[in-house]
């Protein structure tokens, strides 16, 4: 059992138009800018991306909407330094959002993973983001009802992985790597160094490897606050 | 019939067929009991990457007598050993393997199974003291359910049937069945048979099956090994 | 902020009559034996344990039971080697069972912890132990509603404990652990060591420490299975 | 009403004030922006833990410049550090943190904060780019949620409303509201002034208040010092 891949081209090379992408990061930290980048070189289409933001300067997700790939976004925070390629294909109609709370949208996708159709979350209960939703009352308070979230592909950053596919993440990297390795059909992994099976220690591994279906060593992987610093442009 | 105790395949035998089903790079759940003596007969040259529910992934066979961790230990509370690889998480996660469809296959023993695909392997009755454990997770915790047993109870009654009477683990959730004389497949609402011992006449075979066996296809040979 | 408490008998001297208990471990991996009898010295009546099992021997949850402090077990799998004192309060009448499919189990004790009152799951449906309970169709398939699970206190077994209550557990003693940590009101945590602050890496934190409240050191506990093999009774 | 500018606190005293209320011992979560500054004013010898929802317990401030880790940051996307004792955990256990009630003490902003504990703080309306990050979830998810404000907006509107124009983020979360003029406590679908600066009469600070200010018992003096 070998789960590698050569290169990042090779990893997201069957990936294609209309697929529904998770891709991990909380703002640059955690984010697989590599496997954007090798995304956008392959171009499919009408992608829907489910992601804490929406793209930040000229690269990763921002670069992915500018190349008019975007279709939809399901995410909680379409904002950022630099929003642009978001903001204005939205404003132009060219993308359509879908805002969900930041805590919701963690537990859908983790609900997805886990094989949970919908839970009750209090959250958003009374506001404008519960409209159309079922609501119920557990002993006495009012609760939304919230459906799971799945996708066909995730893109993820981890910091080390076996070749299994067991992975650990490299500090607040974290974030929503190990939800949307469960949640994607075919979970993409980039990790900065990949090692034999055995080298984590077990009592250590985030992501067991059944949640993970390729791994992708990226050794130099950027970060994208540091290549926004710089001003990059992915094009 | 009186001489099905003398053809029928012994545990260890049921056991080796379903494990030749066991693809390559396969994730699986073994339930506890009979089910789990299915990897030692791991086909040379695929890995398969075992999970118990109680918070393991890729452990290996016992330890030697004398060499038992209590805190390494499966779903069937023996002591197990760790391949290189495995990983430790806690239930909520390991049931999210279990539920969240991401086994490939899970083996479980059956008091009944019905042509529906409705699993009864919990509970004989109001009796005694009821025990669930994980086993209603786990027949809906993969891509492919399984079930290995002997094709008849011990007093001889069929345990393939139209209908369970026993109370069900899970609904229309087998797909295939290994048993002492057969392998049959579930689909449609259906048992397809798909293999026999060569040594039952198809007819000997459905007169010990509770409901009945359809052919889809040749039926081929149940051949395996002495063991 | 310092959470150790000087023994186990400090550690467990508030739990009253009526209190919820859940228990961590898993036959006897991860059973905090040495909480448990300090427990039983104590003496309080009444309780509702939950545990995935039902005890084992004469010894842990089994001599709370034999002890007549327990009124009401919700568990997964109530048979062990030596169910005895199970088995005989159950067939006399003398305690209520709650029987839990161990999937459900575990997700309706992370869902008491994580604020989500209800969840969808497709197991047990169409069996009895979905009887009464409230049911629903997702993308054409049948789903149960199950309720979140919470406790009065939980007592669990830790590797380490730092003194903040950061944990880390031991190999499959992990098990139902970093759940009950979550979904009770006050959380007691034995541990074979106890560290300073940052002594363990904040990568390798099982559980973090706003889920405990108390961690005692107790550096030669005893693993139930052990003690039963010896043929131990605690009385 | 023309002095209230002079005579109003500052976003720092406003902090500091709140702070005052973080006992030994808390687990807070400070909202991005204004709120992140009441952790500069942690009273000295108290110890509290700040929670960010994007997975660290017990960071510390800013790193020096040029020594920020972008993967080591706060909800803000903010450069932080690690105090002893830090953790790590992905998305759905920092928001169990907070949705299952385990945070002490959540401090946000607000647009507008009703008498019925209604808070408006994520959206001024239908036009632009809507975001709501973790808002919605932090007003469910702390024993104690409470707000830090101007009094009134830029324009002297009042923030302290009987219902709430703006979008709502939740329903009947807010239980304390520092303001720049006073304390104001929320009990029973009601304002309680607890505190108000010496320097504004009561009937003054009504007339900037979109709802009434209940009495309940004696109304301290907001004292703060020069920062």
């Amino acid at each position: 059992m070998d789960k590698t891949i050569g290169d990042v081209a090779a990893a997201v090379a069957d990936i294609p138009d209309g697929a529904s992408v998770m891709i991990g990061g909380f703002g640059g930290s955690g984010a697989p800018i590599e496997l954007i980048h090798a995304l956008i070189d392959r171009g499919p289409r009408d992608l829907t991306v489910i992601n804490n933001n929406a793209g930040n300067g000229r690269i990763g997700i921002a670069a992915m909407i500018d190349a008019g790939m975007v279709r939809k976004i399901i995410c909680s925070f379409p904002k950022s330094k630099d929003p642009r390629a978001f903001t204005e294909a939205y404003l132009a109609g060219r993308i359509e959002l879908e805002l969900v709370p930041q805590g919701t949208l963690a537990e859908r996708i983790r609900a997805g993973g886990a094989g949970i159709p919908a839970f009750y979350t209090p959250t958003s209960f009374g506001t404008e983001l519960a409209a159309g939703k079922p609501t119920a009352e557990f002993d006495g308070r009012g609760y939304v009802q919230e459906r799971w979230l799945k996708a066909d592909y995730a893109l993820v950053k981890a910091e080390i992985a076996d070749r299994h596919g067991n992975l650990v993440y490299r500090k607040a990297g974290r974030n929503f790597g190990p939800l949307m390795c469960m949640a994607a059909a075919t979970t993409i992994v980039q990790a900065t160094r990949i090692v034999e099976p055995g080298a984590i220690d077990p009592e250590h591994v985030v992501t067991p490897g059944l949640f993970v279906d390729r791994v992708v060593a990226v050794p130099h992987a950027r970060q994208e606050e540091d290549l926004n610093i710089e001003g990059a442009v992915y094009a | 019939m009186s001489d099905i105790a003398n053809i029928k395949l012994s545990n260890a035998q049921i056991a080796w067929r379903a494990a030749q089903d066991i693809e390559d790079g396969s994730y699986v759940n073994l339930g506890i009991g009979f089910p789990e003596m299915v990897a030692r007969y791991q086909v040379a040259g695929r890995k398969a990457i075992y999970h118990t529910e109680n918070g393991i992934l890729d452990f290996g066979p016992a330890p030697a007598p004398g060499q038992e961790d209590w805190d390494l230990i499966n779903a069937g509370k023996k002591a197990v050993t760790l391949n290189p690889g495995a990983a430790f998480f806690h239930h909520a996660d390991s049931f999210a393997m279990v539920r969240g469809g991401h086994l490939d296959v899970a083996i479980l023993g059956a008091f009944e199974v019905a042509e529906n695909g409705d699993l009864a392997n919990w509970s004989v009755g109001k009796s005694g003291v009821p025990a669930v454990g994980g086993a209603m997770d786990l027949v809906h915790g993969a891509k492919r359910v399984a079930v290995i047993t002997d094709h008849v109870t011990k007093t001889g009654a069929p345990k393939l049937v139209e209908r369970c009477s026993l109370p069900l683990t899970g609904v229309g959730c087998v797909t295939r069945v290994y048993t002492s004389l057969a392998v049959v497949d579930i689909e449609g609402g259906r048992f397809v048979l798909r293999e026999k011992l060569a040594a039952i006449s198809l007819g000997d075979l459905q007169a010990v099956t509770g409901a009945t066996l359809n052919l889809d296809g040749p039926v081929a040979d149940l051949i395996v090994p002495e063991l």
